[in-house]
């Protein structure tokens, strides 16, 4: 199965390791990740106000060129994802918006979100299944007690994301026991990390991270994992002395591949 | 200068999509707010001095810049009334003055640590300046 | 319909007497402001509107007739709207075949409780027959003073 | 033809002022038909009235039109008036011309030219009309309350008091309700056990009641005075009138494990059980998911330490016909579910429990004795929070929580909380509000003594997220007057979740024809002067099926439905509604259409011999019309294809004469 994907810049520059995970794994669960031809920058937040058009075009076009190809579009990075969405959401549901939007692209169509947007957690548990995952476990990581971190990117806000329950959700942690480790679930597994905020002010980052890698050792865990590079930043640059890893490493780990990846 | 004010909150109100007055003063955005600490005006506040139109002190104030969008504030609200948003239209009538950028790309090395993600500074970016 | 030698829509509305009319006292009593073109006759069901009546006020000249009832399931005759329902698919697609656009009939729900729909429905329909201009498809010469 | 005389009401500036009343009643004048018009200040008033009653007798008037409120409002103040000038009452019409002219235009022009049109149109109708006389139909003496809470048992009690028969229909094994599960009642604190048990032994005890319990109505026809009720009572697997309740068998079953659904899932029960010592009846049930010798034939332990010999696994659904003049419906309210509401933790911590749980943790019956402990690990809590509006005032998503203030919680917070403090004074309690609302008769001085007596904690703010931490459950919510963020480590946290309808309540104001508004509470005939009746005849409202309200207004509720049952019941007859559907014998050519549309059988074929040409007779079938039954929707006039059938009131030709009035 081909799937268009978005791999965002993070993950081009400080995060490769996240984007080289990604598309071993995805290929070892039968998917090809197709990167979209000169995507641009998402922009990392979504401006909400309703009139900011210029700064959400260079999701429209990503999400057009998946449209084209009639493919969803994935990617990995929880910022991303969360602007792609709640563009694609934008377009569906606020026409001046869209007919402002498609002002601009000129395109042969009008783009009115039709693609579908997944996180490649969605893909993992909607199109392949956490039991198709569990089956490509060679490595299981028996014993592991392990942490998924959301923040709050992946899950809010919920009217638009629609990804899991946005209070308690489980789709990392089904993740985790799909492959073969124990989740760990902890109180500020959905609480913010403090975001780009790190930039200007990184006492409050500092606060809001320790909090939250506090309330994962509190909970006795081994490892956090997470989706996104900004989230491992924070946590790790603020003394996290638990190790913060990306889910898709856990992935690769389990998988077998970890090494092939690295090479 | 009465007609002014009434302008920037119209204003406030359409790009942000917000109804403040749908807010019954629960406090609720406020008692969810990570950032709340760092915040001189809280996500409560915000809504109901935009329904009064008291909002020249939120423009000057540097809450605009504390919000992490992380949206608890909109997905709890029990009226529907979205504060975040309402936060973000603040602080684009701030940033959208000539010359009142929070931030620019000059005043990013000097923040700069070697690990930061590129996410990051196109948040900030995106987020402080115009 | 002419009124001093201005086009202006005149809207005949059937109300049941259970959800509908009580609607329309709601919206009365809210002061949810509706055009005065609409005219309510009540009846006691939705059901009770022969076709009979519809074609007789667009003989008589209105430009639009609709029908309101109480919402599916909750007809105080059990089944009344149900019948309504049947009747009037039948009745507007055969004046639509006569040359009465379908936008000029129609059939809403609107219970006791909503005054502001019923408003809103009378504001939407009447704009809506306004656009289309002035019917004079059925209209009988005869009945003209 | 008709001498007219039309009626124009100021109804004192609620028309006039939008509607020139002199040019209408001008305008009007010289209608077909129309002898006098003149306007009034209030038409409905005494004067008002006498007003009428004199121009009918001065000009000898036939018919009246009166162009004031809504027909909704004051068509039976003067149909009676007409009958007291000596006209049929049904040869007056009204001009709505308050609701729907006065009330929503603005121009006095445009009012005034509404106003005269909608005037030509009732005069144009009552030109038509014709003297009616309503039939008469009998009244069966006794009546159904549907619910067994405290709503039902006060209602059942005062009709039987008034010497009427009634049946109560109670889907759970006992009659009791929510009552049941509560600890005590504000503001006075008496013991809730102990105000109600007893009135279930009356019940119990009265010989003009009978209890179906373990019951559903299944099935309702029929109108006021007459309705035929279907009511299943479900198999319970014990014979009610020999089991005597000793409970023997509740202490030997072998299945152990069943959740106990009185104390809400918080202990266990056996399959064979007696929901609580006081119940009524008290008659062992079986839960046949549950029972081995139900499921799978392997057990028959009750059977065989019954010693009444009580016990029939065989038993089945039985359906029991009755015929009633009068339903009351009392089927009372739930706490909504509380799985939207994650952000408050109600499914990761047991220590977070709702309102009517902690009800049942304060009760000397309920799963801890009325010990005070956390369900997590039975420790005492030395630090308490309640958090109110747990889905009240909610109107972000439709699916989460209700719009509307559940009116009970801020008073029995008050109560949990003072209590709590009276009993365990080395307790912290924290209430977080958003506002507090007490309005009753000693409610708010209940709410201080709270405050400043039993040094309760009120926080204006709502809490925004509770996480559990160790043993601890870490509260964060906002304190909006001191203008702080605050974290409280609680032991337990109460939430005051919202208060719906129940779910039996929606199918069965289906099968009673009985409107609901969009949260399924039922609707009243009016919200102000009719309050206890269902707009559908015959059906009545007690409790919190109406709306969302404490006991003392529950039960003034109920006795307020039991005094409109009796006053119907006590009637030998009841007048019908005359504008019922006729057939006209002469045009119906007996293909039956009429009576395959009708809703309530009222319509039947009669062979009847006919006076035919060259002095012969035939005999044809021809519709007849019960107008006992017929309730005058009209359907049927619709129907017929030769026309034959009319309804009286709304004939054919008054609503075309409306129509043409209104194109003219």
């Amino acid at each position: 199965m081909k799937v268009s994907y978005f791999p965002g810049c993070t993950l081009k520059t400080k995060a490769k390791d996240l984007d080289a995970y990604a598309r071993k794994c995805a290929e070892i669960l039968g998917i090809t990740l197709e990167e979209i031809e000169n995507w641009q920058c998402c922009g990392g937040v979504f401006t909400t106000a309703r009139d900011e058009i210029a700064t959400k075009l260079s999701s429209v076009r990503a999400l057009n060129d998946a449209k084209e190809k009639n493919q969803a579009l994935v990617s990995v990075c929880s910022a991303c994802h969360n602007v792609l969405k709640q563009t694609n959401y934008a377009m569906q549901t606020d026409e001046e918006f869209a007919s402002r939007a498609n002002n601009y692209m000129q395109l042969d169509e009008a783009y009115l979100g039709e693609t579908q947007v997944l996180h490649y957690l969605e893909l993992l548990r909607d199109v392949v299944g956490f039991d198709k995952v569990a089956e490509k476990v060679v490595n299981p990581l028996k014993g592991k007690k392990i942490a998924a971190y959301y923040g709050c990117l992946l899950l809010r806000p919920n009217s638009v994301m629609k990804m899991d329950d946005p209070e308690n959700p489980t789709i990392i942690e089904d993740l985790i026991r799909a492959l073969g480790a124990e989740a760990v679930i902890y109180p500020y597994r959905n609480e913010c990390c403090g975001g780009y905020v790190a930039l200007e002010n990184p006492d409050s980052a500092k606060e809001k991270s320790l909090k939250v890698t506090n309330s994962a050792k509190n909970a006795e865990a081994d490892i956090i994992l997470t989706a996104c590079p900004l989230c491992k930043y924070n946590l790790e640059k603020n003394g996290a002395d638990i190790p913060v890893v990306y889910f898709t490493e856990l992935m690769a780990e389990a998988f077998g591949i970890k090494e092939d990846c690295n090479a | 200068m009465r007609k002014e004010i009434e302008n920037l909150q119209n204003e406030i109100i359409r790009i942000s999509g917000v109804n403040p007055r749908k807010c019954m003063r629960c406090g609720k955005c406020s008692g969810t707010c990570p950032a709340y600490d760092e915040m001189e005006y809280h996500p409560h506040q915000f809504v109901s001095m935009v329904e009064s139109g008291d909002i020249e002190p939120l423009l000057n104030s540097k809450s605009l810049y504390q919000c992490l969008t992380c949206f608890a504030c909109v997905d709890r609200c029990p009226r529907g009334v979205e504060p975040a948003k309402l936060i973000e239209a603040v602080r684009l009538a701030a940033v959208r003055k000539q010359g009142q950028n929070h931030m620019t790309a000059n005043d990013i090395p000097e923040k700069l640590d070697e690990d930061i993600p590129q996410q990051a500074l196109v948040s900030a970016l995106r987020k402080y300046s115009k | 319909m002419q009124v001093n030698g201005e086009y202006k829509p005149l809207i005949v509305a059937f109300c049941c007497n259970w959800c509908s009319y009580a609607g329309a006292d709601l919206a009365g009593t809210n002061r949810s402001n509706y055009p005065d073109n609409v005219k309510i006759i009540k009846v006691p069901c939705s059901c009770r509107v022969n076709p009979m009546f519809i074609l007789r006020a667009f003989q008589r000249g209105a430009d639009g007739v609709i029908l309101c009832g109480c919402h599916p399931g909750d007809c105080h005759y059990t089944s009344g709207n149900y019948y309504t329902r049947r009747r009037m698919a039948l009745l507007f697609s055969m004046l639509n075949f006569l040359g009465i656009e379908k936008e000029r009939t129609r059939v809403e729900w609107v219970s006791a409780a909503e005054g502001a729909k019923f408003a809103a429905t009378m504001n939407e329909f009447t704009e809506a027959v306004a656009k289309l201009g002035e019917n004079k498809r059925l209209e009988d010469l005869r009945c003209k003073r | 033809m008709q001498r007219i005389g039309v009626f124009v009401c100021w109804c004192g500036s609620n028309i006039a002022g939008t509607v020139d009343v002199q040019a209408v009643s001008e305008a009007l004048k010289n209608e077909p038909g129309v002898v006098f018009s003149t306007n009034y200040q209030y038409m409905c008033s005494q004067a008002g009235q006498e007003l009428i009653i004199n121009s009918v007798k001065e000009h000898n008037l036939t018919g009246i039109v009166v162009c004031s409120c809504s027909p909704r409002m004051h068509e039976a103040t003067f149909r009676k008036t007409a009958a007291a000038a000596g006209i049929n009452p049904y040869m007056v019409e009204i001009a709505n011309i308050r609701e729907q002219c006065s009330w929503i235009h603005k121009d006095m022009e445009i009012g005034t030219e509404k106003a005269i049109i909608l005037g030509k149109a009732a005069i144009a109708k009552v030109n038509l009309n014709a003297p009616l006389t309503p039939g008469e139909s009998p009244v069966t003496k006794r009546a159904l309350v549907i619910g067994g809470g405290i709503a039902g048992i006060q209602t059942a009690l005062d009709i039987a008091e008034a010497g009427f028969p009634v049946d109560i229909v109670e889907t759970k094994p006992t009659i009791g309700g929510k009552m049941a599960q509560i600890d005590k009642t504000f503001p006075t604190l008496d013991c809730a056990a102990c105000i109600l048990t007893p009135k279930m032994v009356d019940v119990a005890q009265n010989d003009k009641i009978r209890i179906f319990s373990y019951s559903e109505v299944e099935d309702v026809k029929g109108f006021v005075g007459n309705f035929d009720v279907k009511i299943k009572k479900k198999a319970r697997y014990v014979k009610e009138d020999i089991c005597t309740g000793c409970g023997v068998c509740t202490e030997k079953c072998p299945m152990k494990k069943v959740p106990n659904e009185f104390n809400l899932g918080m202990d266990n029960r056996r399959a064979i059980y007696i929901p609580f010592a006081q119940a009524v009846p008290k008659v062992a049930t079986i839960d046949p998911n549950a029972c081995n010798m139900l499921k799978s034939g392997k057990c028959g332990l009750c059977a065989k330490v019954c010693t009444a010999g009580a016990i029939d696994y065989t038993q089945k659904d039985e359906i029991i016909e009755e015929k009633y003049g009068a339903i009351v419906a009392a089927t009372g309210f739930n706490p909504i579910s509380m799985d939207k509401f994650d952000e408050y933790a109600y499914n990761q911590s047991k220590d977070v429990i709702t309102s009517l749980e902690f009800e049942r943790l304060t009760n000397a019956a309920g799963p801890t004795a009325g010990k005070l402990l956390r369900p997590s690990d039975g420790k005492h809590p030395h630090k308490i929070v309640f958090v109110q509006c747990v889905g009240s005032r909610c109107e972000s998503c439709a699916e989460k929580g209700k719009e509307y203030c559940s009116k009970i919680c801020c008073m029995y917070t008050a109560k949990h909380a003072m209590l709590t403090r009276d009993k365990y004074p080395d307790t912290e309690v924290y209430v977080f509000y958003i506002d507090v609302r007490t309005p009753g008769k000693a409610f708010d001085e209940f709410y201080r003594r709270a405050v400043e007596e039993y040094n309760v904690h009120y926080i204006k703010g709502m809490v925004g997220k509770i996480s559990p931490e160790g043993d601890k459950l870490m509260v964060r919510g906002s304190d909006l007057l001191n203008n702080k963020q605050l974290t409280i480590d609680a032991d337990l946290v109460v939430l005051a979740a919202a208060i719906e309808p129940d779910k039996s309540a929606r199918p069965l104001a289906t099968m009673l024809t009985a409107s609901m508004d969009t949260n399924d509470f039922f609707t009243e005939a009016h919200p102000k002067l009719r309050p206890v009746e269902s707009p559908t005849a015959g059906v009545f409202l007690s409790g919190a099926c109406q709306g969302p309200k404490d006991i003392p207004e529950t039960v003034s509720q109920a006795s307020a439905a039991a005094a409109k049952v009796i006053g119907l019941l006590a009637k030998d007859k009841l007048t019908g509604n005359p504008c019922v559907a006729q057939a006209n014998e002469l045009m119906c050519n007996g293909c039956s259409s009429c009576e395959k549309v009708c809703p309530y059988g009222a319509i039947t074929y009669v062979d009847k011999e006919f006076r035919m040409p060259n002095r012969t007779t035939a005999i044809r079938r021809v519709a007849s019309v019960n107008p006992a039954v017929c309730q005058g929707c009209g359907a049927c006039t619709v129907a017929c294809p030769s026309g034959a059938m009319d309804l009286n009131g709304f004939l054919n030709k008054q609503i075309i004469a409306e129509v043409d009035a209104i194109c003219k």
